[in-house]
């Protein structure tokens, strides 16, 4: 209990801060968002890595949302923000059922690299296509009406503000529920011992499919919401380095608890807002910097630097790939 | 326990709400009184492809920054820059343009060099009335398509840029028969086609377009795009590329010989030709975005201009180039329209929104010839081109046989679209006795 | 009354190398069989096929009266056949309870996705499983922490969760230190006894074998060269030469 | 498409093959000894290219002769190879040896970020190239079209001399067979006495080395911009993916069929230019999925 606990009052203390801060500083409102829409993401990605398995082509499903905001937008402006986003949601859902099909088959590097393959044709095909996806420009988004309700931008962002730190929170604890379910516990198997998954009658592949589509369902919500924020998509919500930050981010915080995705997007979009404003230039190198400091000193992340302190916490081993030169190996 | 906790973090969150807002906070203004400074936000590229243009700008912006405190600022009240990195991507801009305008209390912005980013930052310019002067992009589209209050362009846009490049072609060439295009794979690469082929088909309509070809934006290797155009052999090769890109072009189309066998027409080659030096042959027509250039026939003896190229060069050991004059008009602009408004304003310090009442209107003069803002927010800036020749002195190829087309006779008036407006240009446009040429 | 288990004509070959050649095999329900053979005879190849790990390029396999050749291991798990492994297969980022809590769930078919895992099974059945295994005090452990032994003992009561009617076990001693083995041992027959479990395990030693199996199969080069009780197959002069190295 | 083009076609991409490959022969022979995918790279490709074009511009200002010019390329490739291979192995990868393959992964990441702006504070942003010599090794015509010697023979040239040059030193020097039984069996390997961790080090600058030496034959072609190692890296994963890890002969047969492909796509379908080595891997993967020339392996329990 005393885990738990710990984090409600994290969570309580991040949201409110969140508030105050977006309330305070009007400008903040964006970054969080955005911040909060990495961590959406990031929870995505997080289930993944705790199946083992680490996609650089995550980012696909935040373009194929973003694009269907995008295009049902610009093709019918009334249409309500909310629609959009589920239907934005829908269609990451749906491409995920469909990729997921081939993608559960792989594992390790060949997982990440189908990932990455078909996220680097969709991205290459959107940039291509100028007269309908508006090219590497992207395609603006006029602001839309929420809930039926128009709003000026700073009433606009308030209450996508509000609306996607509840969201966050729902869904960070919908995802833990998940991890610790029979079926999460499953999935985080598949990390350790397929082979045994399979003679206690369940597919793997099954198991790793529900995960991928919730995770490209997560991915998706972020890339809707983003969009509507951003007022604008373009190709690069889909390429591979914002997969690889959402890789990033789900080491950085770990993946140990879901909580740990936000804790990762908010150290990231803390170093990036820092660097934009003191270090021009040198932000990636920023970011390299402290990635490599959390992996050697902290490789279970955030999330793990903070369980270790709380005596309660269940040990895991730091293991987020399956081809490991240990047990289990695949041997010729 | 809990109690305890949360009361703790809620002192906590105060304290720390408290000192962020002590740390952001702008001081109050009184209406009228004169600040202690001017802030100035400039967002420019400092990383990304785009820095070539960012990076010399901004040496601009501080010295001529340096220059203008000086010698007193405007009436007393220096200008103290504070410069964003354009690199960071659409949303991390954003959040940093409105963190300077909602904390620092920066009233007039400079955004932006990519069309895409003055895009973003124009609707959120006007939402949160700060003036905006758009100082290098050319999306001609952003002030055709709205009215705005607070923003403005001190230069040319891309329909300028184009009509008079097209213009420059026609009068130097005019018998040619194909043209193909090599454009880079973005809004710029597009839309300039765009308007450059809609002003052909309307000024010389039997040209056949024999290759569009639109390699990927920051591509290593034009083999294959060269090795088609070799076979097409097109009379005019037209590339309105930029930075890497274009020396790339430009050096493996030179390696290959297609440059002796077609007329290149690169209207934004002006920014390369220093670093591309012998890889630029002559006899490729050249622009430079606008009415400036460093020997530019009329103005390279000027003192004002002479002055600054000699201490721009000491200070960056390179010529400068396009952005770097936009920059300057820029600068010129703010002051001079903060100077206008003072003056309409009987000598108090005025609001932003008499600033920018003031600046549209306005007619300043940079480093280049005079440019007026018109009543929509564009400004009327002259266009230069040239074709390269070697000449003694200099290690790269120059600009001869300058043209300069008067702004006006190649810019979509006020009120119309561009794509309707170029397909009723006439081919008498070439005849106008206002386009000067200079021999030599 | 129908084997439980039943092989005909059963064989695999990679490349030259003969795996299982024309095996017919059946055991009834009840049994308690161990298969001894030398290394590479084909003894883990013919649990492989039999369980669907590998596909035989000839032959049938039925089980429970069902034709389960070419089917997936976990379709056949599904009838009622567990099986642990000379390399137990556990989830070593899991603590010793949810792995057998994971058992447990994957015996009631649909996972839940959001109810926690410890409260989707029975708890005292994961209690007593534990118990049964002597694993109770190390249950809030990771799985990857357990010695060997420990290790073949969860691998054995995963399988045993799915409450099997046949449970075939690949060397449940190897590894272990040989004056453990019989503790190990004993502990295994108890459970099995107590669920009334038909089982079939792989074993090198005859003390073993010949204590706690009521019918004995010896492999000689894909081959089911004498099966039948375990004296009389123990003492037939091919086993001694071949297998037992003693003639 | 007639004949004529598709060998115009393939002209082009044999060179933009060469390469490929041999950047994508370094990422698969780091990634078959250290089972590392080295994301780096690409930042070795750029950091060639950049020290490439600096000592051309040097050795061009002297009037240099032509070979030293070259000799300059290889230099380049080298030093780059040898000091930032050397960092990375010695300095970063050895203290992530025994954490999970993606907290190494991830650690080539950050050394990518890392490297990304250190190049952007050596070289500053504006484009750097050094073309002098391939005006000097001259052109020829195929088919009425114009080529340079650099590109259409010497790339190719040096790129398969590199491959044959590699399997000769695999299978016939001591270093390379010790570099195969470790990519084999790390463990075995050193229990025969081979010193695996040496040989890793050695075989992590040999890959950083073929990737500089990508970066420094590009450089007299093309312009070296901030983020020109970031298309590559991606470019040779698929390559190296397409292969099956580890595959050096592979590499090369991939690297050719995405160059040519890719030529073939600028001629009839331009806009799939960008995506086809990806189609390609999506392709191949979904049909093989260890790549064209894995073989796979079956798992013992």
């Amino acid at each position: 209990m005393a885990r738990l606990f710990d984090i409600r009052i994290l969570t309580i203390a991040g949201s409110l801060l969140c508030l105050i801060l977006g309330l305070a500083f009007p400008w903040s409102k964006t970054p969080i968002i955005v911040g909060l829409c990495f961590g959406i993401a990031t929870l995505g990605v997080a289930a993944m890595v705790r199946a083992g398995q680490v996609s650089f082509g995550h980012a696909m499903y935040a373009c194929i949302a973003g694009y269907t905001v995008a295009f049902l937008a610009r093709a019918w402006p009334q249409l309500d923000g909310l629609l959009l986003i589920l239907a934005g949601v829908g269609a990451s859902l749906f491409a995920g059922a469909i990729v997921g099909v081939f993608v559960v088959r792989y594992r390790g590097i060949f997982f990440g690299m189908l990932n990455l393959a078909i996220s680097m044709v969709l991205y290459s095909v959107i940039g291509k296509f100028y007269a309908i996806t508006g090219g590497t420009d992207g395609l603006r988004i006029n602001r839309p009406t929420l809930l039926g309700i128009e709003f000026e931008r700073a009433g606009f962002e308030t209450v996508l503000l509000v609306g996607t730190l509840l969201a966050a929170i729902g869904l960070g604890i919908l995802v833990q529920r998940y991890f610790q379910s029979a079926s999460g516990e499953a999935l985080a198997g598949i990390k350790t011992n397929e082979t045994r998954l399979e003679y206690l009658g369940l597919s793997a592949r099954r198991v790793l499919w529900d995960g991928y589509l919730f995770s490209a369902g997560l991915v998706g919500l972020s890339g809707a919401l983003f969009a509507l924020v951003q007022g604008l998509v373009t190709p690069d919500i889909g390429s591979w380095l914002r997969s690889g930050e959402f890789v990033f981010i789900a080491i950085l915080g770990g993946s140990g608890h879901a909580i740990g995705a936000f804790l990762g997007a908010a150290v990231f979009e803390l170093v990036k807002l820092f660097a934009a404003a003191y270090m021009t230039g040198i932000w990636q190198m920023l970011l390299g910097i402290t990635l490599i400091v959390v992996i050697l000193v902290a490789p279970e992340g955030i999330v793990g630097l903070l369980m270790k302190k709380s005596a309660l916490a269940t040990p895991r081993r730091k293991s987020p790939w399956g081809t490991r030169r240990e047990e289990n190996k695949w041997t010729p | 326990m809990k109690g305890n906790h949360v009361k703790s973090l809620h002192a906590r969150l105060g304290a720390l709400v408290a000192g962020m807002s002590l740390l952001f906070a702008a001081p109050a203004l009184a209406q009228g009184a004169k600040p202690a400074e001017l802030k100035l936000g400039i967002t420019t590229f400092s990383s990304g492809p785009a820095s070539v243009f960012g990076v010399p700008a901004k040496a601009a912006a501080e010295q001529w920054i340096e220059e203008f405190n000086a010698a007193g600022g405007i009436n007393g009240v220096k200008i103290t820059p504070v410069f964003i990195d354009e690199g960071l991507g659409g949303d991390k801009l954003l959040t940093e343009y409105r963190r300077v305008v909602q904390e620092q209390g920066v009233k007039v912005m400079l955004s932006a060099i990519s069309s895409g980013n003055c895009n973003i930052v124009a609707p959120v310019a006007e939402d949160l009335k700060v003036l905006n002067v758009m100082w290098d992009c050319g999306t001609e589209k952003l002030l055709e398509d709205r009215r705005y209050k607070y923003v403005v362009r001190t230069q040319a846009n891309a329909v300028t840029e184009m009509v008079a490049t097209v213009v420059y072609l026609l009068k130097t060439k005019p018998d040619f028969k194909t043209i193909a295009v090599v454009n880079q794979d973005y809004a710029w690469g597009r839309d300039s086609w765009e308007i450059f082929r809609n002003t052909l088909q309307a000024l010389k309509p039997d040209v056949k377009v024999v290759a569009e070809l639109f390699p990927k934006f920051g591509a290593p290797d034009f083999s294959t795009e060269i090795s088609r155009l070799q076979a097409l052999k097109p009379d005019v090769i037209l590339s309105t590329s930029w930075g890497g890109d274009l020396d790339t072009f430009v050096r493996q189309a030179g390696q290959r010989g297609l440059m002796k066998s077609s007329l290149f027409v690169l209207p934004l080659a002006e920014s390369s030709a220093e670093r591309l030096g012998a890889a630029l042959p002559e006899g490729v027509i050249i622009g430079a975005r606008g009415d400036h250039y460093f020997l530019h026939p009329e103005l390279k003896d000027e003192p004002k201009h002479k002055a600054f190229v000699e201490k721009f060069r000491a200070r960056t050991r390179s010529y400068p180039i396009y952005p770097v004059y936009h920059m300057v008009a820029a600068l010129q602009a703010v002051a001079d329209g903060h100077n206008k408004a003072i003056k309409a304003n009987k000598g108090q310090w005025p609001s932003t929104e008499q600033v920018a009442g003031a600046m549209h209107g306005l007619e300043f003069k940079g480093l280049t010839r005079a440019v007026k803002i018109r009543e929509d927010g564009q400004g009327l800036e002259d266009q230069l081109l040239g074709m390269t020749r070697n000449r003694a002195g200099y290690a790269f190829p120059v600009m001869e046989n300058m043209m300069i087309v008067p702004a006006d006779l190649v810019t979509t008036p006020v009120g119309q679209k561009s794509p309707e407006w170029v397909k009723t240009l006439k081919p008498d446009v070439l005849k106008s006795d206002r386009i000067k040429v200079y021999a030599k | 009354m129908d084997a439980l288990i039943r092989t005909e004509g059963l064989s695999l070959s990679f490349g030259g190398v003969v795996a299982a050649d024309n095996i017919d095999f059946r055991l009834d329900v009840g049994e308690r069989l161990a298969v001894i053979g030398q290394n590479g005879a084909g003894k883990t190849t013919f649990i492989n096929i039999c369980t669907g790990f590998l596909k035989p390029t000839r032959g049938r396999v039925w089980f429970d009266g069902k034709d389960v050749t070419g089917m997936e291991p976990r379709h056949i798990v599904r009838f009622g056949l567990g099986r642990s492994f000379q390399l137990p297969q556990l989830f070593l980022d899991h603590t010793v309870r949810q792995c057998l809590e994971i058992s447990a769930a994957a015996r009631q078919g649909r996972l839940s996705f959001f109810k926690p895992l410890a409260q989707s099974v029975n708890r005292r059945e994961i209690e007593h499983t534990l118990e049964l295994v002597s694993l109770r005090e190390r249950g809030s452990e990771l799985a990857s922490s357990l010695p060997e032994g420990q290790r073949k003992l969860l691998d054995v009561a995963m399988a045993l969760m799915l409450n099997p009617k046949l449970l075939i076990m690949d060397e449940p001693t190897s590894g272990v230190a040989s004056e453990d083995k019989h503790d190990l041992m004993a502990t295994l027959m108890r459970a099995l006894d107590e669920r009334k479990v038909t089982s079939w395990f792989v074993e090198h030693d005859v003390d073993i074998v010949s204590r706690y199996a009521t019918r004995v199969a010896a492999w000689i080069a894909g081959k089911v060269a004498a099966d039948g009780p375990p004296a009389e197959v123990l003492a037939s002069a091919a086993v001694r030469r071949e297998i037992l190295g003693t003639a | 498409m007639s004949f004529e083009l598709l060998m115009l076609a393939a002209a082009d991409g044999f060179s933009y093959a060469g390469l490929l490959f041999l950047v994508s022969l370094g990422l698969t022979l780091i990634f078959g000894v250290q089972g590392i995918l080295n994301v780096a790279h690409g930042s070795l490709y750029a950091f060639g290219g950049y020290t490439a074009a600096t000592l051309a511009i040097w050795a061009a200002e002297k009037q240099a002769p032509t070979w030293v010019l070259l000799a300059a390329l290889v230099l380049a490739a080298l030093v780059v190879g040898v000091i930032l291979g050397g960092i990375l192995e010695i300095g970063l990868l050895r203290r992530v040896q025994d954490k999970d393959p993606v907290l190494q992964l991830l650690v080539t990441f950050a050394a990518f970020l890392i490297f990304e702006d250190l190049q952007r504070l050596i070289w500053g942003v504006s484009p750097y190239s050094s073309t002098e010599v391939v005006s000097r090794l001259g052109n020829f015509d195929i088919f009425g079209i114009t080529y340079t010697a650099y590109q259409l023979l010497l790339i190719p040239a040096v790129a398969f001399g590199v491959y044959l040059g590699l399997l000769f030193a695999l299978r016939r020097t001591r270093l390379g067979k010790q570099i195969i039984a470790v990519t084999h069996h790390r463990e075995v390997a050193t229990a025969l006495g081979i010193n695996a961790r040496k040989i890793g080090l050695i075989a992590f600058i040999m890959g950083a080395f073929l990737g500089a030496l990508g970066g420094a034959l590009a450089a007299p072609t093309t312009s070296l911009v901030p983020g020109v190692g970031t298309d590559m890296i991606v470019l040779s994963f698929s390559v190296v993916a397409t292969a099956g890890l580890g595959q050096i002969t592979g590499a090369l047969i991939t690297a050719l069929l995405i160059g040519l492909a890719r030529s073939v796509a600028v001629y009839t379908v331009p806009e799939l230019e960008v995506a086809v080595p990806y189609l390609i891997m999506v392709a191949v993967l979904l049909v093989r999925p260890n790549g064209l020339f894995t073989v796979a392996q079956a798992r013992r329990i």
